[in-house]
């Protein structure tokens, strides 16, 4: 047994702190730290930067430009960007239709699409959520019937995060209505740009335009971008979901952010010293920190074990649960220490912006936005289900 | 010991609730707080013809001579329907530092033109140095002549933006944070050297961040006895803080309401989520929750004219519990809503931001706790004398 | 609106706590309030006093000897009672047999019991649970069949509360197995000196015998023993259940507790300052305290709504919930307070209880036993259950 | 970076849980608990051929040169089984307190007895005046001629009872709470002037009260150097953290897999309790509990020998976890047994009783927060200078 890392991997990680260093422009970092949003363009950038190394597709086999990396290689990757402040990956096309393209789609899809991911020529987006279906994904209702070398979509998806900026979208549509309804489920990647295609924005309750509605009005879909078999896409849905997901505790955004926390509280004197020498906000601080190194191991123990040759299924539940936990006790300390200073609505306005100390602005939306992670990406009640059933046997 | 309502109470309560069904809903509140205003004059003309303003001021004032009771009562209303009117600006906190602040004689005439609803006044306490604390003050005033030239800033006066008229705490003798040697002062918005930013804040209130750069008032701007503000700013902070907690009890109730109809409405799996045992149980937490925010401030609104020593403990301890209690029910609501929990076109999430943001205004759970965790000291010296008492 | 006693309630309070001060032993009063163990022959002692006052039975009608109080009446006196240290009076003769027997039991029934339970010459316990119906109770399976004019009983009762002093014992059984569960149940009054009744200890986790097991093996019992019909006991099962359970939420059992609580903290000296002045000991009882005035006010407004006519239901489910939570936290505290000092198990060992300070003896087998707080008397879980179905309409 | 077992680790991990199948089930571990020992001789002895009580010990000092992964490895089996034999007190403490005290010629030979079962020696270091610090220490030894006299009193010393030989931490220059400045001295139990009072802890350790009047040793008594017995005492009782977290990690497992089947098995309402979701979603908590204290634990045991800095943090978040992580989880056990786990004959009690009052030893979770509380505020005064830094 051994918990630190081996010359190899040190010597990896060092690789990874020198691309940084010399690839993350350090306004693109200082926003992320510090909980600012960042541009399309700062994301594409960086995105850019990692796809000319060669390390954007950490999660794809070599042969389709994948960097072959090992778990802990990856993890060591995610983690100093996260450190770092890097802009996050986003998953959609990389990690998402990516491996399933690899895994079902024709050679031709393959050829196609997956450069075009390697390269930052398409921006993808998801489509798999509906208003009437969330957890219970399988009850999706969006239609597409056959039409000569088409299909016809007719539906709506939701929660499309960043669909805004986004070319492309895959999207789950019901085929057959005659049958289970996991069995009349088709997989489709579909063209924005196709006429009947209508973006919504939706408002977050942090004031943000994150997350959007997607319209299809009888949208044609040639039928070559169907993956997989007709009928057959509940096993790509089923596949993307259990997909790897490495990094969903998110040690390294919550490290950064910890990190950035203790800054501010060393920096603001209040009844004559500064906050972080009051005991309450020193208690926290302790407090997460634990909480944090707990969750840091189990990753690493999760990891490890992957390296050895484990799969690691429903682990990650327990991992994004207690990851997910940790940000949004981070964002509730960050809330309580900007104190008054949160009131001010200043995520977009800069005279209001001027009202309070540069620090503060995103502490109140931030940790408002941040109460998403226990929702999406599978609700943190679905993952105690998971857990209950896969790993308790209830 | 009798905990139903007056008849007066009942009236109060029915009030309320029909100008917020009439003029609250979730589209129009939107609108309100989009405007340039950032509320509603008309319905702030109607508060003022239903007597609503008139509710915490002292009959010698002219007001209603409402209790802490009859506070809680319209303050639960206003957050039951989140309400953006500023209420707790212009009469809770400006209108009663100046019930607590005049002499009987002064009172009426001066306090007539907020009951009628005429007025728009702010109360500009809180510094950014002081964070909570209402006694922090670095804003100062100078002797000059027959006047006195004020310097300093104000954060987050409520009610600010729209001001014409503000009530300035300076120091004027003794060390921060004393309660003694605070002074207030009548300062026209428009007095050369004030400026001002106003702004919403994310709960959809608004407020201003004020500068005084050498603000130059006559003698005659002094309200009420020089170095003896304090005394009337805790009468009108301990009022704010009871106004603030009905508030987030009343916007409790609904967050609870709300989320317990999705939980009936909203399907997955083919059956209402409020089937599964596990979302029931919280649900009754978030019900717990609401209970104690009301037992609490039920108990701190009844204490406002009672000893010293008790109201402290009740208010600081129902505000603590809004901090905290309410900040668990906000959250659930959003869980259990889950994504349309997030909207903004949710009104569960507006409910939960005010809910929360609650904590942020007049001292949070943290500044609160201080307060209970001195009087525990206190306390606990005259315990151990009282041991060493019985051992002597 | 007025939260405050009136002066006919004050007046009222004050009568109370002259009785108390007149009759309550100072002894008795010390070990309850220090959380020791009150001899049987205390609580008799106390029992006898109320008896002899008029006292004990608080929620009986005038006419079989109660008091008559309201239920504000009723309130103080329990809780001036708690706050001083007196023994709690046992319920199972006076609030749970006795109204079964008030409501359906025939003139002789009533003649012969209700006077012997004033006079405290019966000693009654409770046979309701069994090992395998707890929460589950209309699953029992203790049978008694009719043979003459007598029943045979055959089976088990658990979890009766002191129960090894107890003379008489009332039993939920089942009279006939061929109806659905809750139809087949008769309500019996049995003689726990008939042969056939043997008693077990069962030793709880802090080493303290205070619950039993009850066998009956072929236990003869009169049939005149019977309350209310055949197969109509669990009616009375409900009844009982459902009878006002005033005194729920242990708000005056709490308020003694702390009070001793901070009394032994301000005694304490710690690294040169008493633990009180300890910053996290001092938070915790200033929290404590904050949660108990949030019980007792619910509390109030329970009692107050009940005085005004309302009958209070699921609500005092709240009151259970919110006061054992309460209790337990306290009892949480103390055992934190004893610090090391909780360790040697002294409950019972007169050496070992030499080595620690007198207060701290009970600590750890007071936190511990109170873990059945929120297990008893229906568990916390069954009382959210009643509240999401009744309240909440789930 | 690789976390599974060596093959020596395996081997550890394979006796111990093999000794406890064998020896250590419920009735056999009541009846050991009632034992004027306190515990089974003959499988301590079985212990000391397997080579167990080596474990901790440096190679030097004739030890299996484990290190915190190999005494992990044992402790957590101990855990599993509810183990009440004195390896805490005689091994990791006492033990472990000479292997760091001595030098390197002297080690071997004394920790001989130790490593084959003969010796029965207990580590005499806390007192009621200093709670849980260990570094407080009132205890007195005044130098004699020849020897020393020492006077003072030890608290809830863990194998104490059964002790041959204490070992007596005394202070004997600086002022409390300095780890500097104390000594340590070989004491026969039965030297005059000892007295002790033995007792079974609720959790069924053993322990003793000591009493030290006027006891006169020799010089020879001394063990290492004068004033210097903090270094060793620091080394010892990171050794006794760590091994009393494993426990409390192996004594978690099994109340979750208990509990787990309980689940599975009670039946109420026609149907296994396991399959309401409001108590899955509780057990599910309980398991996240249990993986934080494993994960904490497994960071302290690999940092005994690393940075000062990080070893500290590391066990004392490691402690605090044990606290309230360890007390939620039991508390729990007990809820989801409902009555059962209530009763003395229900395994799962004692279970819960062991998780919770490790909380008592070497220093509960408030004790060791306070300690990352001051680690905290020195990276603070770091923090702020730096920033100062950058402002100039």
């Amino acid at each position: 047994m051994d918990i630190e890392y081996n010359e190899a991997e040190r010597v990896f990680r060092d690789e990874v702190r020198a691309f940084i260093a010399d690839n993350l422009p350090e306004e693109t970092s200082r926003r992320v730290k510090a909980f600012k949003s960042v541009t399309p363009e700062m994301m594409t950038a960086w995105q850019g930067a990692l796809s000319q190394k060669g390390w954007l597709a950490v999660n794809w086999p070599v042969e389709h430009g994948g960097t072959g990396w090992s778990p802990i290689e990856k993890h060591i990757f995610e983690e100093e960007c996260a450190e770092a402040g890097a802009p996050r990956i986003l998953p959609f096309g990389l990690n998402m239709v990516a491996p399933v393209i690899i895994k079902f789609g024709t050679q031709a899809q393959k050829d196609y699409y997956l450069p075009r991911i390697l390269n930052n020529e398409d921006w993808w987006a998801q489509g798999y959520s509906e208003p009437g279906a969330g957890s219970d994904l399988a009850s999706l209702k969006c239609r597409a019937e056959r039409d000569g070398d088409h299909y016809v979509v007719n539906g709506q998806k939701t929660w499309t995060t960043l669909g805004q900026h986004a070319n492309m979208i895959f999207v789950l549509v019901r085929t057959n209505t005659q049958v289970k309804k996991q069995e009349g489920i088709s997989f489709l990647l579909v063209d924005m740009n196709t006429p009947g295609v209508t973006v919504r924005p939706l408002i977050t309750l942090d004031g943000e335009h994150e997350v959007n509605e997607v319209f299809f009005d009888d949208v044609r879909v040639p039928a070559d971008n169907l993956v997989g078999e007709e009928n057959k896409g509940w096993t790509c849905a089923k596949y993307l979901l259990t997909f790897e997901r490495t990094g969903i505790a998110g040690v390294g955004i919550s490290k950064a952010a910890l990190a950035h926390l203790k800054e501010i509280a060393a920096g603001q004197i209040v009844d004559g010293k500064p906050l972080i020498a009051h005991p309450r906000t020193a208690e926290r601080i302790v407090d997460l920190e634990m909480e944090l190194m707990a969750v840091e191991m189990t990753n690493l123990r999760t990891v490890s074990a992957a390296e050895a040759g484990g799969v690691p299924g429903a682990e990650s539940s327990f991992l994004k649960i207690m990851g997910t936990e940790v940000r949004q006790k981070i964002s509730d300390l960050y809330r309580e220490i900007a104190g008054p200073q949160a009131l001010p609505f200043t995520y977009l306005e800069d005279e209001a912006a001027a009202c309070v100390d540069d620090f503060a602005s995103p502490a109140a939306p931030t940790y408002f936005n941040l109460r998403k992670l226990s929702i999406f990406g599978g609700s943190n009640e679905i993952q105690k289900n998971i857990i209950a059933k896969a790993i308790l046997g209830l | 010991m009798d905990f139903s309502y007056s008849d007066e109470q009942r009236m109060l309560a029915d009030l309320v609730t029909r100008v917020v069904a009439d003029h609250y809903a979730f589209d129009a509140r939107e609108g309100y707080i989009a405007s340039p205003e950032g509320h509603s004059p008309d319905v702030w003309a109607q508060f003022a013809e239903l007597g609503l303003l008139a509710v915490p001021f002292s009959e010698t004032a002219g007001g209603f001579d409402g209790g802490g009771a009859e506070l809680m009562v319209v303050a639960e209303g206003l957050g039951r329907g989140l309400v953006v009117e500023p209420y707790l600006g212009r009469i809770v906190l400006a209108g009663c530092f100046l019930d607590g602040a005049l002499d009987d004689a002064a009172k009426a005439d001066t306090l007539e033109p907020l009951i009628t609803g005429e007025a728009r006044w702010a109360l500009a306490v809180h510094e950014p140095a002081g964070r909570y604390d209402p006694y922090w003050i670095e804003t100062t005033a100078v002797k000059d002549g027959q006047g006195w030239h004020l310097s300093g800033r104000k954060a987050t006066v409520l009610a600010g933006d729209s001001a014409d008229h503000l009530i300035v705490i300076a120091r004027t003798s003794g060390d921060n944070p004393a309660q003694s040697g605070l002074s207030a002062f009548w300062v026209d918005a428009d007095t050369a050297g004030v400026r001002r930013t106003g702004y919403t804040t994310i709960d959809g209130q608004r407020a201003a961040e004020i500068w005084l750069d050498d603000v130059a008032v006559d003698a005659d701007a002094l309200i009420g006895v020089e170095d003896e503000a304090g005394t009337a700013l805790e009468y009108a902070l301990d009022r704010g803080v009871v106004a603030l907690c009905a508030e987030a009890a009343g916007a409790m109730e609904i967050a609870c309401d709300l989320t317990l109809d999705y939980l009936k409405e909203r399907k997955q799996f083919g059956v209402p989520i409020g089937s599964f045992q596990a979302l029931q149980h919280r649900m009754v937490d978030m019900r717990m929750n609401l209970e104690k925010v009301r037992s609490l401030t039920l108990w701190a609104a009844c204490s406002l004219d009672g000893d010293a020593t008790e109201r402290r403990q009740r208010l600081a301890s129902a505000k603590t519990m809004v901090g905290t209690a309410g900040r668990k029910l906000a959250e659930e609501a959003i869980q259990l809503f889950g994504g349309m929990g997030m909207m903004d076109e949710s009104s569960v999430a507006h409910y939960a931001k005010r809910i929360i943001m609650i904590d942020h205004y007049l001292g949070d759970a943290n500044f609160h706790k201080d307060r209970l965790l001195r009087m525990l000291a206190e306390e606990s010296v005259a315990l151990a004398s009282g041991k060493a008492d019985r051992a002597a």
